[in-house]
């Protein structure tokens, strides 16, 4: 009863995010169909995958605003390597989330050992990660490749139009593989004693040092991912892509019930987070007759509208709960 | 003074006259611990020994260095100076992990656990029995269950940690440390939020370690717990050993001197109830107050002058009925009236302003705020009680914080120290400075003498015993049945959430307390 | 004997120093400075000028911080108010354009407040709500254009002088002078400590802790009402597509910057605008250097990381390790 | 029927641009075309996602202002799939892409910045003249297409060079800053000779700086700039700015005659409707200019 208590936020998030969608439906005659269901999850498969190294930086305690340059740079690099240098695709997939990876597993040794909140520490990633991508080039680029025509071309064809593409594809493995590691391993339960207590994780024991590091290791690594997959999405590489990614990401994850506090959340949730973000923008593209500014002002009372009534949801679930379980057994 | 505190049966294998060391190899041995903090000495060339199969009590006034000493050696604090050697190997672990390798398990002091997991996780981080890579839920949470019940707890495995009280909390915490412990177990004050019962459940578990050749070391405040299971006494005082001896070579009188480092001017007499002053006048009256599935509706009244005390096991209410007298937790039914004026307490701020204090149980997580002095602390709720318009000017709080400090002995007595830098028992005092500093009419202590030394206990029970002479009404949460019947008026047992029994006046014994609490016809307890 | 840690500061301003002595090299005229109508001329001067919207968003942001809190909304309402104030600049005397810019800053900063401290919503989320709705008011004021305006009065704030000084860096010093007047004067400083430190003891020793949340909040909104009319006034419009925009991340890194936690507790409003100090003078620094925009991010990244790690507890600690293995081993000289 | 046009706008981050939204929307109402808009607030991912959901919705044709050059291909593929016309409005993407796309309504930015290359070149005529440049956001496609052009229009004349260049984000106050600290570095602004700047808005903020550093922008100073927005024809008025290229917020109104002819008629419009870079000078009545601009939405 009380272990399936800790769902409900991940339960309210879904709820309104299925009541969302039906409004939607209402409103719009196109919108309910598997056609927008799957461009919802491939225009969004690029902040799904952030959202869920995002999801463990937080539940650690922590948070990384390093990830949109992160992606920034992937996409150019990739371009470079294979356009320029000519690396072949895969290896050049490989390189970069290698790159990716050790630039995380850097931030995360420096929080660690340099004592420096995570905030400050990921934000000067954030400027170097988008800075060397200028440093590469500030063109655009683009990328030809076999593998990159025939990827984008590859996607299972669902009828009506709908098509499950391979970023699709690649995010709901990630956000499955997500949920494995996080629930499901020793990793994942260091991950929330971090952010229960970080000084009482280290004296149960715990190797702090190497989770954290490991902890932001992934996140950039799923960063990188992410850009890999941004460039199959774009066919190119350019250093401004994916600018307040982050931003996005980390709202996704704390709509979906995590808490920035650290050690509660669920990666499900970041991906339900996830897709009433694109929820709210397909609705206002949809609706298409909102100027810059009221789309922006809508963005912010929708995200406002959901949060309230996740609030609310919540609110009504413990009171509920509360009653007759009572504090203890 | 424990009722049933027996002499301690002469372990097998070990004859008192003969010293261990002589016996067998040490297990641990620890040599020419240092260790200093920004310039303050917290331990200066301590030497301590510890033999396979022994009970080791660590013993020593607040702030004298009992718990830096277990920091130093589990290398959660990297120490100045010193070796020290594991079954005749050296070790040097730079990290609990490390210790934990090599065969040190540790119960630190303050409850230190992953709030947000559940028990099984708690039990079993980092070695939880996996398959492929993946823990293994069912396997952990039967295992755990299993643990705890060895230890008489039986509780809901998967449920979070914090949804469980600091008694429950700590003994998870031990039963992990137990459950770990290779070679040595060190225990930092376990017992400092356990009742008589769980103590009893705990020292078993000591003793068949014990058996297994395990050493533990043991902090306590209790002397009756020293004696009921220890073989040896080790003695620290201001970060120096002041001496290590077998049990048997150390009575009681000798070890509190050793400890405070002069003689311990009359502890804890008992109070004569023929000595109480006369019921002052209503402070507050309660009638009906509850709230559904937290605690069951109960009266109380509190008189100046008077002490009323809260006794029960664990989880039995006790701080839930302080909370609601607060206002800390709004109630859902009843009626309160202060001096007369009926009123509806909602929050903390409301019941200052009616002139009551609280002083909660658990100090890290409502109690102190590390990061601010010992002073800052100190004036806190006197500075919320005005207003935060009207400054308490720097002079003042200056005055306020030494006048505390010297009157209930702090140390280190430097009022600019950030509080979390304390030790445990020297936090607490400071709190119950920052009530006293608002000059309450009705001070509400939820288990004041919670982790503080027995220099200080007696120190506290005087205070408390002073401020209901000055007229000041009291309600006392304590687990210390002995020492709450030397100062309590009135004592309501509480069980299962609801306020039971009531005794007054010569009724307030420990037997008669014990009997409500196990729920036997109080009569049959006494007659017992 | 005092037990007293040394109190920070000293590394805030060596590392400003460092940054001003790098400028000075990149730029040898860097510390020359001239009065030019009235007014003081010069990099430096640049520097507390140009420091100024950041140095005001840090006085508000290192009280929200300080809190618990943090704010994400501050550009979007420097945006909001400066949109305000150039719309209404030409039409209306300045006290009314001033009343209504930072009525609006105050409204928002009570929003943020309430979401926070009412609805309970995770600061970073209930100010990011109006970080992207904000930013869209401000642009349905000015209708996405320029708005200029010519009002003298309104354009003294941003480039006039006191006694030399650019009037920026007076409202400046004026704004910290307030707060710290605010927060020192009276407890007010130490309850947001205590509460940043620890919410559950302060709620329980009697602090008002929404009360002073919601307040947090609404002189976070008022500073950046502020930094908006200064930015305003410094273009002579209200260019609401860009005034502010990811000043928020400059404002939360001057108040780390400048030593205070992220998690809460000890703050120092000073250090916060030395911080911001330090983020301008590095950016000015970049400008007079003469190197290739490209480099601008790699050269800021690499500075913070620095500013960061000459600060960083661990290697402080093992500096004044140092010291203590040097005194000690002079003591056991001497003995 | 009346058409229903979606238009992918990258988003309001300029006055220029709230003007092409603005005079976007009136020519679609002068034609009666059902006219949706969707702001990607600057995000190629926004704005692919937004041309995904026209083409769920089935509109019959798409504009879009691509932010960037490249990565369009997939998306628009799936337009084409759906048989829905798209038409570039005021920026190419890659050549690759050529095919996907019905025609692109254009000004060439490397071509502006060339014309204001040129009109320094022959107004130094031969003096030596020391520029600075005021970039654009790094990265930005049009920053980099007006940097190259304005570099290709001073080739030839060796009397004129870029000395400093710093990117003042198309923005006035960034403008403003940068425009001071280049005064500083060139020693008070005595060496200047010329201000380049990518967008006149910059150019707005860089001629206040001059002002408060006593220098006399337009005549001490030449300024040149690009976009030609109703504030810089005021200052050319006053005489303390020489000359901008005009950026015609006008786009839409060739492409939706593109569209509809297309559609009714199944013209095969040509692939690039070029739009004219006018050069403006002091002496192109600078007031007349700004009336006739200042409503459009600037
Ligand atoms: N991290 C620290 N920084 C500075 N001083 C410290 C630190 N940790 C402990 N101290 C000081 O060292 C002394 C010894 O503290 P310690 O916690 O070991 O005492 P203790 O014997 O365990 O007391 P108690 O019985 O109250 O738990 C205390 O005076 C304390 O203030
Ligand atoms: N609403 C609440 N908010 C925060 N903490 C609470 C709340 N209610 C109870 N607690 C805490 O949860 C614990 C549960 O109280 P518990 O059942 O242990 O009461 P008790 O009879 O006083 O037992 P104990 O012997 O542990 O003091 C207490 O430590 C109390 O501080
Ligand atoms: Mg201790
Ligand atoms: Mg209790």
């Amino acid at each position: 009863m009380r272990s399936l208590a800790r769902l409900t936020p991940v339960l309210a998030t879904t709820a309104v995010f299925l009541a969302g969608f039906v409004l939607c439906s209402l409103a719009y005659p196109n919108f309910a169909s598997l056609r927008v269901v799957m461009n919802l999850l491939t225009d969004n498969a690029f902040l799904g995958i952030v959202a869920v190294g995002m999801t463990f930086v937080i539940i650690s305690g922590g948070i990384d605003l390093s990830v949109g340059s992160v992606i920034g740079f992937t996409t150019v690099f990739l371009a470079l390597a294979i356009e320029r240098w000519g690396v072949p695709p895969l290896i050049a997939f490989v390189l970069v989330l290698v790159l990716c990876a050790g630039f995380g597993a850097a931030m995360g040794a420096i929080i660690q050992y340099a004592e420096l909140p995570p905030f400050i520490v990921t934000l000067a990633g954030m400027f170097l990660a988008r800075g060397v991508s200028f440093l590469l080039s500030t063109e655009s680029l683009p990328i030809t490749a076999d593998l990159y025509t025939h990827l984008s071309d590859h996607a299972l064809r669902l009828g009506g139009g709908a098509r499950l593409t391979v970023p699709a594809i690649v995010m709901l493995a990630v956000v499955i593989g997500g949920m494995v590691l996080l629930h499901l391993t020793r990793f994942g339960a260091n991950v929330y004693a971090l952010g229960g207590s970080r000084a009482a994780t280290g004296l149960m024991g715990i190797n702090v040092a190497r989770s954290t590091v490991l902890i932001y290791t992934l996140s950039s690594a799923l960063a990188g991912l992410s850009g890999i997959v941004f460039s199959l999405y774009t066919s190119s590489g350019y250093s401004l892509s994916a600018v307040g990614v982050e931003l996005d990401a980390i709202a996704a994850v704390v709509i979906g019930g995590t808490l920035l506090s650290g050690g509660y959340g669920f990666v499900f949730g970041s991906f339900i987070g996830v897709l009433i973000q694109g929820l709210i923008q397909t609705y206002i593209s949809f609706d298409g007759t909102l100027s810059s500014w009221w789309a922006k002002i809508a963005t912010g009372l929708l995200l406002f509208a959901f949060i309230a009534f996740q609030q609310l949801t919540l609110h009504l679930a413990r009171r509920s709960r509360r009653a007759p379980a009572g504090v203890r057994p | 003074m424990l009722p049933t505190a027996p002499l301690p049966p002469p372990a097998a294998g070990h004859k008192p006259q003969q010293d261990a060391s002589q016996q067998d190899a040490p297990l641990l041995q620890v040599t020419g611990f240092s260790k200093s903090f920004a310039g303050f000495v917290a331990l200066d060339g301590v030497d301590f020994t510890l033999h396979p199969g022994e009970i080791h009590a660590l013993l020593g006034e607040n702030g004298a260095g009992k718990s830096t000493l277990i920091k130093t050696m589990t290398g959660v604090v990297a120490r100045d100076a010193g070796t020290m050697r594991l079954a005749g190997a050296a070790i040097a672990p730079r990290s609990a992990e490390e210790a934990v390798k090599a065969g040190i398990a540790t119960v630190y002091q303050e409850v230190n656990l992953a709030p947000n997991l559940s028990v099984a996780q708690n039990l079993y981080l980092g070695r939880q029995p996996t398959r492929f890579g993946l823990v293994r839920e069912g396997e952990m949470r039967r295992r755990a269950s299993a643990l705890l019940a060895g230890f008489g707890l039986s509780i809901d495995v998967g449920a979070p940690l914090e949804t469980y009280s600091v008694a429950i909390q700590h003994i998870v915490a031990i039963a992990r440390a137990v459950d770990q412990s290779a070679r040595v177990l060190i225990l930092d004050e376990p017992t400092a939020s356990l009742d008589a019962q769980e103590v009893e459940v705990l020292f078993a578990v000591m003793r068949q370690l014990k058996a297994r050749g395990i050493g533990i070391v043991f902090v306590t405040h209790f002397l009756d717990q020293v004696y009921a299971v220890c073989d040896r006494i080790t003695v620290l005082r201001n970060g120096r050993l002041a001496g290590s001896a077998p049990i048997a070579q150390m009575p009681r009188l000798d070890l509190v001197r050793l400890m405070l480092g002069r003689e311990l001017s009359e502890a804890t007499a008992r109070r004569s109830h023929a000595a109480a002053g006369p019921a002052g006048a209503d402070v507050a009256v309660f009638t009906g107050l509850g709230k559904a599935g937290y605690v069951a509706p109960f009266d109380l009244t509190l008189r100046a002058g008077h002490v009323v005390g809260l006794a029960g096991l664990l989880g039995s209410g006790r701080t839930e009925t302080v909370r609601l007298v607060f206002g800390a937790e709004p109630a859902d039914a009843g009626t309160a009236e202060v001096a007369g004026r009926r009123v509806t307490l909602t929050c903390p701020r409301e019941a200052m302003a009616l002139g009551f204090g609280y002083c909660p149980e658990e100090r890290k997580t409502e109690g102190i705020v590390a990061d601010l002095t010992v002073r800052e602390n100190i004036v806190l709720a006197l500075q919320a009680k005005r207003g935060a318009l009207a400054p308490l000017p720097r002079r003042e709080q200056d005055a306020i914080a030494a006048r505390f400090i010297r009157l209930l002995d702090i140390r280190p007595p430097d009022p600019e120290r950030p509080i979390g830098l304390l030790s445990g028992g020297n936090q607490q005092k400071a709190l119950l400075a920052r009530w006293l500093a608002t000059e309450p009419r009705l001070l509400i202590l939820d288990e004041p003498t919670r982790g503080i030394d027995v220099g200080a206990h007696a120190e506290i029970i005087k205070l408390i015993r002073d401020l209901c002479r000055q007229g000041m009404a009291l309600l006392v949460v304590s687990s210390e049945l002995e020492e709450l019947v030397t100062y309590a008026d009135e004592v309501i047992v509480l069980r299962d959430r609801a306020h039971v029994v009531r005794l007054t006046g010569d009724a307030v014994e420990v037997s008669a307390i014990l009997a409500a609490i196990a729920d036997a016809p109080a009569g049959a307890a006494a007659a017992a | 004997m005092a037990l007293r840690l040394p109190r920070i500061g000293t590394s805030q301003i060596v590392a400003l120093a460092l940054i001003l002595a790098a400028n000075w090299v990149v730029s040898p005229q860097f510390f020359d400075i001239r009065l030019q109508d009235g007014r003081l001329f010069g990099s430096l001067i640049d520097v507390l000028n140009r420091g100024a919207p950041v140095a005001l968003l840090s006085i508000g942001m290192v009280l929200v911080i300080a809190m618990r809190g943090i704010d994400l909304s501050v550009g979007a309402v420097m945006a909001i108010c400066g949109a305000i104030a150039a719309s209404l600049a030409d039409s209306h005397p300045l006290p009314v354009v001033l009343a209504a810019s930072l009525g609006a800053g105050l409204a928002c900063g009570l929003w943020n407040g309430l979401l926070v401290a009412v609805l309970r919503i995770q600061p970073i989320v209930a100010t990011l709500i109006l970080m992207v709705a904000g930013r869209g008011i401000a642009q349905l004021i000015t209708e996405g254009r320029i708005v200029t305006f010519t009002s003298p009065e309104l354009a003294f704030l941003g480039g006039g002088s006191v006694l030399g000084l650019p009037t920026p860096i007076v409202l400046t010093l004026a704004m910290m002078a307030l707060t710290l007047l605010i927060v020192r004067g009276t407890a007010l400083g130490l309850m947001i400590e205590a509460t940043g430190g620890n919410p559950r003891a302060s709620a329980l020793a009697g602090i008002g802790t929404r009360l002073i949340t919601v307040a947090v909040y609404v002189w976070s909104g008022l500073c950046a009402a502020l930094a908006g009319i200064v930015a305003s006034a410094d273009i002579l419009g209200a260019d609401a597509n860009n005034a502010g925009l990811w000043l928020e991340l400059d404002a939360i890194l001057a108040v780390v910057i400048g030593g205070t936690s992220l998690f809460g507790g000890r703050f120092s409003i000073l250090l916060a605008v030395v911080g911001a100090l330090i983020i301008q003078a590095m950016n000015t620094g970049i400008l007079l250097s003469g190197l290739p925009p490209e480099t601008n991010l790699v050269v800021k990244a690499v500075v913070v990381l620095a500013v960061l790690l000459a600060q960083s507890p661990r290697i402080g600690a093992q500096i004044a390790g140092l010291g203590v293995l040097f005194g000690r081993s002079r003591s056991r000289r001497r003995s | 029927a009346e058409l229903t046009i979606g238009f992918s706008q990258i988003g309001s981050e300029s006055g220029w641009r709230a003007a092409e939204t603005t005079v976007s929307k009136a020519e679609a109402k002068k034609r009666n075309i059902n006219f949706k808009i969707a702001d990607a607030q600057q995000k190629q991912e926004n704005q692919i996602k937004a041309i995904r959901s026209f083409v769920a919705q089935g509109v019959d044709a798409i504009f879009l202002a691509p932010v960037v050059a490249t990565g369009w291909d997939a998306v628009l593929k799936e337009a084409q799939e759906a048989k829905i016309p798209v038409v570039l409005l005021d920026r190419d993407i890659d050549p690759a892409g050529k095919n996907l796309y019905l025609t692109a309504v254009t000004s060439d930015s490397v071509h502006e910045g060339k014309v204001a290359g040129q009109w320094l070149v022959k107004t130094a005529g031969g003096k030596p003249c020391n520029v600075v440049e005021l970039q654009g956001t790094v990265g930005a496609s049009v920053a980099t297409n007006r940097k190259k052009g304005f570099e290709d229009g001073i080739a030839g004349a060796s009397n004129v060079k870029i000395v400093r260049s710093q990117t003042g984000d198309f923005t006035r106050a960034k403008g403003k800053e940068v425009m001071e600290s280049f005064i500083k570095a060139e020693g008070g602004g005595k060496t200047i000779c010329a201000v380049y700047a990518h967008n006149d808005d910059m150019m707005v903020g860089a001629i206040q700086a001059m002002k408060e550093a006593g220098l006399k922008p337009g005549t001490e100073i030449l300024t040149v700039s690009i976009d030609a927005v109703p504030d810089i024809f005021k200052a050319m008025a006053a005489g303390e700015a020489n000359a901008t290229v005009e950026l015609t917020p006008n786009m839409a109104g060739p492409a939706f005659d593109a569209v509809i002819a297309y559609k009714t008629k199944g013209t095969m419009p040509p692939k690039w409707i070029q739009t004219e870079s006018k050069l403006y000078t002091q002496a192109d009545n600078p007031m007349a200019v700004y009336e006739s601009k200042k409503d459009l939405g600037y």
